[in-house]
């Protein structure tokens, strides 16, 4: 009778099977998250103890090599630079709109860095720090927070996508492109980024069980940052976590310390590395936390008291990893002025840029609704062009 | 139904002070959720924060977390729970944080939402209002400023109602609650912070008296739809609707000083639409310009254009003409006055209506 | 540490850790379907001894009363007689398309059975024998099948949905339903209906999810027949089953035989139950089989073999109740004919009322799409009134 | 790009055998894969079963399950990993299984798939096809028979073709894979079984050529359109697509009975739009009569209507009508005949064309 169990279901055919056995238990302690979120280093920076990693059979993660964490935390320095001078710029109303990752860069530096060059990488409208870090020029991401209608750089060129507002849509643009690099014959994995609102919507079901059922390599990685706008976690789900949808496709999840470098750089690089090596997809839940309002244009003591945000600055990723890599003797005062001149060159940058106002062709709102105008494009473009014509005649 | 047949109340306008249109939507609300116990809002924010525009501000602090209230973050979800929720005696109102983000709900507002009262034939009514921001001219990045009216206004078995002024913020607000139709409110963002001396309590008066008068005659958008002309011309007429109407009323002003005179009109509902209204400003005029925010082509401008042609083409002495959106994705903010219908838009569209004949 | 898990989610306000507690166990083995599907009656129709009915601590399930099995057999003949007249009514032509639960009727029976006449359903286009079996006269269910424009049947009146095409989308309205219900403070269940390639829309995931979160009583009951028209279950999810997608909204599913009327009836009365009392949501995947084609425009020799549908023959739902309940002494020759005698009766009304052409009024098409019809449609309504008549004079 | 200007194919008629539209399709799929690897085909049903409309029968078994496959059941997803797969250097070739069941994908096809081009600068294109069958006038029920091109027409970014004829279904759907832009490819399903003598060896020749041939002028739909006059006519034009043209011309056929010289426009692409043609055929006659499925408000008939009186307004002798779907829900197979515009109906609307004057 055992054998009639879950009639017609596929599990034996998935890489979960070899995956779980590979590491001695059974697929649904594989799929099912750790009892506790990965987290290796302690609210003040100190390495925890490897039984208390919250780590259980199957779900052990390697530390990282020191200059990885080095690179890392140079990210993370540069990352904070870029969000704080662009949350000045807006207040200075120099930029347009600016959804800051301050407190998540943590998360942002481990995306980037976690993928390889020929990956692709799915940020939303809240990763223009994990942009920069995979090596888009500020200025270039800035562009559409300026007030331009474009995203600015070239998403083929970077592989990464423009970031993208829809909420959750990117994530089955993800599905799609593994699923193309898998019909060539390409290991790309593609990392997905959405928020834990994002959770909600039809179309992040739909993409974990597309990716799931055509075993593509996409690493599912979600920053729950406690809000959706002012919609707490709690109104949102009530699942035991974000990470435990993971077995409804099939698939592992996880749930790792969002503000902890070390176990977001860990658990993302086994989740690229999983996903790559048996073409298959992966949760990744980060605890995490958004240290300002949703966007400027949002008031967020509407909806929380400003003792659970002070709260949270305890935990901030970025002296969590300074505190740990200074007393490992990874991080010294050398080091520390070289990143941080760095970042201040960034910033310095920015703040340059956004002194001109970018130069913009209304015309050009025409050129690229098709690869040629339309007729009727055409039409409405010279109406304009004569309009503008006859304005500075005028 | 209120007699509003004047866009402008008849109560003495001695001491109002002037009010915006967001706080007479969220009044619109209150005094319905106050006199029906089944009026219910939600959506994404607009409880605990009162949404992103502030229109349910205080509604939840008022009436309690089971008549306003946040939702997960999914469209189709809220829309479907709505549907139920009408289905099972409620009359919930529903905010669409912006137009594009209203299209995750797009199958459950056209294969159920339009017609589950044809379906159970006429059994079940789906007494519903969506509530949908839309437009531009605030400066909102892409996705923020979509004109979206068509695809529902193409939809049978939805109402589309769209106010312009303060006033029928209050007044076709109320009417799309208490109408047993599903309504596309259609609220123009940039209208959101404009003010007007409207007096709410008087509207409120007018509004439940009318409501309760059943031998009044049902002067509201009803099933005709109920157009006001908001500036008498000769002319030619200005066709327009939401947030187009002031844009129309300015080139109405700027053209008089070139000694043409505009009339005005301002549907209000573009389902049910008032034909009889059009034909009356067309006849009266000749010729006519429509105005609207939305890309042109395949829009509620081409239905209004084709329908007075099909009309009052004998009227006519010129091509009507349309001022609308291009036919592109709504561009950057920077840009976004380019496309948008302006006063000289309109003007040059004047311009061209062949007034020598 | 521990009391960082999962931080910010919200197991702890939900009903599913009183469940859970209750039964003595966490919450994750309760919200987890039992090792195996819950069944009662092996495929001959023998009663399965209790410790291996699948069950496991928290999911045992009591049998029925007798009255309540009699009853059922009943609806199951009366179900079973229905979905072959009217796939003889489709092949002569005099019905325009159905879609039969031919094999499904121990779930079909079930669903109905479970509720209270206070409660609502939701069924889908294939749930024609649930829809009966809760009281709406078969002549009437039957007629959009037959080609008119409306539902047939009031849904007020019995509390069932019109039949519902657009997949998954009644699983919204359920939860609509039993939100209304639950803010008056009526204790009102809603079962709402859907098949295993409906899981895979979106609006399931928003569905489950909206009615957790809101804690509302809906039965979710997912009627796996291994098909959606021609593709099979393992190409629609790679999850350990459909039962498995429960956890992941905080709800308890199980996997329950849905060919076993007895485990049918037993699961979902307890669902039923437990929904009701504790106004919270559960998954119930029943495994079954779809033993015709999906409608009769269908061709399922092209993608499945007949011996896999022989195969299943011997398990038919109906034949396993009537082996059980005979040996159980509960049904005897008498009440054999009697209800047999009732199946025939139902068949021939719908055999009389297929022999006459429906009566439709083509100008009814504009009256009920507003409460009253707009001077639009008036006038098209004219304009169509017009060419009746004059054909009718031509 | 084809050179393809007349519908009818130039190559010896002789031996050609009665070819359906549903064939035309699948060979255009199929000639397209073997031309091409990025090209791959997927949907609900469309491997192994060959589609519910058996369009794409034998795809898998010619070229693999990694070529043409079946999706989980989510049309959304479709869509969106289709946005992907392009992204990444595929041709997808979707097909979505009836026209409503199109509507869960709408945010996809509206937010991203008519505007990645856009918002990426030119970038990143989006060659992508979605195959639409749609229309009624095959007895399909409720949900099964929506003319939705409306939605599609109204959003810019996207172009939207509709063949119907065989030898178009071939060359038009061709066209459509090759095309850089995504297309929505409308498929008349009440025209899936109509057969034509059609060579489509000659026509993949032809086809191939015409693209091979970098120095012919591009003829294709193109960024042009390309309507085609398929009834020539001097008193009155009859403007259609797709399902409707057949109607047409035999409403065409019935007038001439009646000594009225009806020209058939057979539209092709609504997007982009053919003017050049449509003024053309409107000088020529100076009356027209607009013939479409959908019901009728704010349709692609309505744009059309809009866009003759705007550009051709002085060469009318009459209003254009409007021969379209009433503005409800698609009524039921015993009624649709009434609902549908009918050749009894086109002759009702020329008799209204006050020939007197
Ligand atoms: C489909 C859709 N609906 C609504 C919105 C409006 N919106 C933008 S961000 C946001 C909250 C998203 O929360 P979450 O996914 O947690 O991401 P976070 O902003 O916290 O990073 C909402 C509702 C949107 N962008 N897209
Ligand atoms: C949104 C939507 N997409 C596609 C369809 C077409 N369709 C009708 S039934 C069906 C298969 C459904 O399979 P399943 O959910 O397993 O139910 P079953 O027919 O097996 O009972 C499909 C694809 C539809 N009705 N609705
Ligand atoms: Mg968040
Ligand atoms: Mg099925």
């Amino acid at each position: 009778m055992t054998s009639e169990t879950r009639d017609g279901t596929p599990i034996q055919g998935s890489h979960i099977k070899e995956t779980s056995s590979s590491f001695g238990i059974t697929p649904e302690q594989y799929m099912l998250p750790a009892a506790q979120q990965i987290r290796m280093l302690d609210p003040e920076g100190k390495l925890i103890p490897e039984a208390a990693q919250g780590t259980s059979p199957g779900h052990e993660y390697p530390i990282p090599e020191d200059d990885a964490l080095l690179a890392a935390y140079e990210a993370l320095v540069v990352g904070r630079r870029v969000n704080d001078q662009n949350y000045a710029l807006v207040r200075q109303g120099r930029l347009a709109v600016y959804p800051s990752s301050h407190g998540q860069e943590a998360c942002q530096v481990g995306a980037a860095l976690a993928l390889g060059t020929g990956d692709w990488m799915f940020p939303t409208y809240r990763d223009t720090v994990a942009t920069i870090t995979r090596g888009v020029d500020p200025l270039e991401v800035m562009v559409s927070f300026r007030g331009d209608w474009h995203c600015g750089y070239d998403p083929l060129q970077y592989k990464i996508a423009a970031l993208s507002t829809p909420l959750t849509t990117q994530l089955l643009h993800a599905v799609g492109v593994a699923h193309a690099a898998k019909l060539r014959g390409e290991d790309t994995v593609v990392l997905a980024m959405c928020g834990d609102g994002a959770t909600s919507e039809g179309d992040f079901h739909e993409a974990l069980n597309f990716a799931a059922v055509f075993e593509v390599p996409v690493v599912f990685f979600v920053q729950n940052n406690g809000y959706a706008i002012s919609v707490p976690l709690s109104a949102q789900t009530a699942a035991p976590s974000l990470a435990h949808k993971a077995i409804g496709y099939g698939m592992a999840g996880e749930q790792v310390d969002g503000n902890d470098m070390v176990a977001v750089l860990a658990t993302l690089r086994r989740a690229v590395d999983l996903a790559r090596k048996n073409s298959m997809p992966l949760l990744l839940e980060a605890i995490t936390y958004r240290m300002q309002a949703h966007t400027n244009a949002d008031d967020d003591s509407r909806y929380r008291e400003s003792a659970e945000v002070e709260q949270w600055k305890q935990r901030d990723p970025l002296l969590r990893m300074r505190t740990f890599l200074t007393e490992r003797g990874v991080l010294d005062a050398e080091a520390e002025t070289r990143i941080s001149g760095k970042a201040e060159d960034v910033a310095a940058a920015l703040r340059l840029a956004m002194t001109t106002e970018p130069e913009m062709n209304p015309l050009e709102i025409f050129d690229h609704v098709y690869a040629a105008p339309t007729a009727q494009l055409r039409e409405q473009r010279a109406k304009l062009a004569d309009e503008l014509e006859r304005s500075q005649e005028g | 139904m209120a007699n509003t047949t004047t866009a402008t109340t008849t109560a003495p306008a001695v001491t109002t002070k002037p009010t915006t249109f967001a706080a007479a939507l969220n009044t619109a609300m209150s005094d319905a959720m106050e006199g029906d116990r089944s009026v219910c809002v939600f959506g994404e924010d607009v409880g605990t924060l009162g949404g992103v525009f502030r229109i349910t501000d205080g509604l939840t602090q008022r009436f309690g977390a089971d008549r306003c209230f946040d939702t997960p973050l999914a469209e189709s979800g809220i829309a479907g729970m709505a549907t139920g929720m009408a289905i099972n005696g409620m009359r919930p109102v529903i905010e669409m944080q912006f137009d594009a983000f209203a299209y995750p709900a797009l199958e459950q507002i056209f294969s159920h939402i339009a017609k589950t009262a044809n379906r159970s034939r006429g059994r079940v009514r789906l007494p519903l209002v969506i509530r949908i921001p839309y437009g531009g001219g605030v400066g909102g990045v892409e996705h923020h400023c979509d004109s979206s009216e068509a695809y529902y206004a193409h939809t049978p078995g939805l109402k589309i109602y769209t106010p312009a002024t303060v006033s029928d913020a209050y007044l076709m607000l109320r009417e799309a609650i208490d109408s047993p139709d599903p309504v596309i409110f259609f609220e123009p963002k940039k209208l959101y912070w404009t003010k007007e001396a409207v007096d709410l309590s008087a509207l409120r008066t007018q509004y439940e008296d009318a409501a309760q008068d059943e031998s009044a005659p049902s002067a509201g958008v009803g099933a005709e739809g109920r157009a006001v002309v908001v500036r008498e011309g000769t002319d030619v007429s200005l066709i327009s609707y939401g947030p187009s109407v002031s844009t129309a009323l300015k080139a109405a002003e700027a053209a008089a000083e070139d000694g043409i005179s505009a009339e005005v009109l301002d549907l209000r509902s573009i389902v049910p639409f008032d034909d009889a209204a059009l034909e009356a400003t067309v006849t009266k005029t000749g010729r006519a310009v429509v105005i609207a925010e939305a890309q042109g082509f395949v829009s509620v401008a081409a239905e209004i254009v084709a329908r007075i042609q099909e009309r009052s083409f004998h009227s006519l002495s010129s091509p009507v003409k349309r001022v609308t959106g291009f036919d592109i994705p709504y561009p950057s903010p920077k840009l976004e006055e380019h496309h948008l219908p302006s006063v000289d838009r309109i003007l040059d569209a004047l311009d061209e209506l062949q007034w020598e004949d």
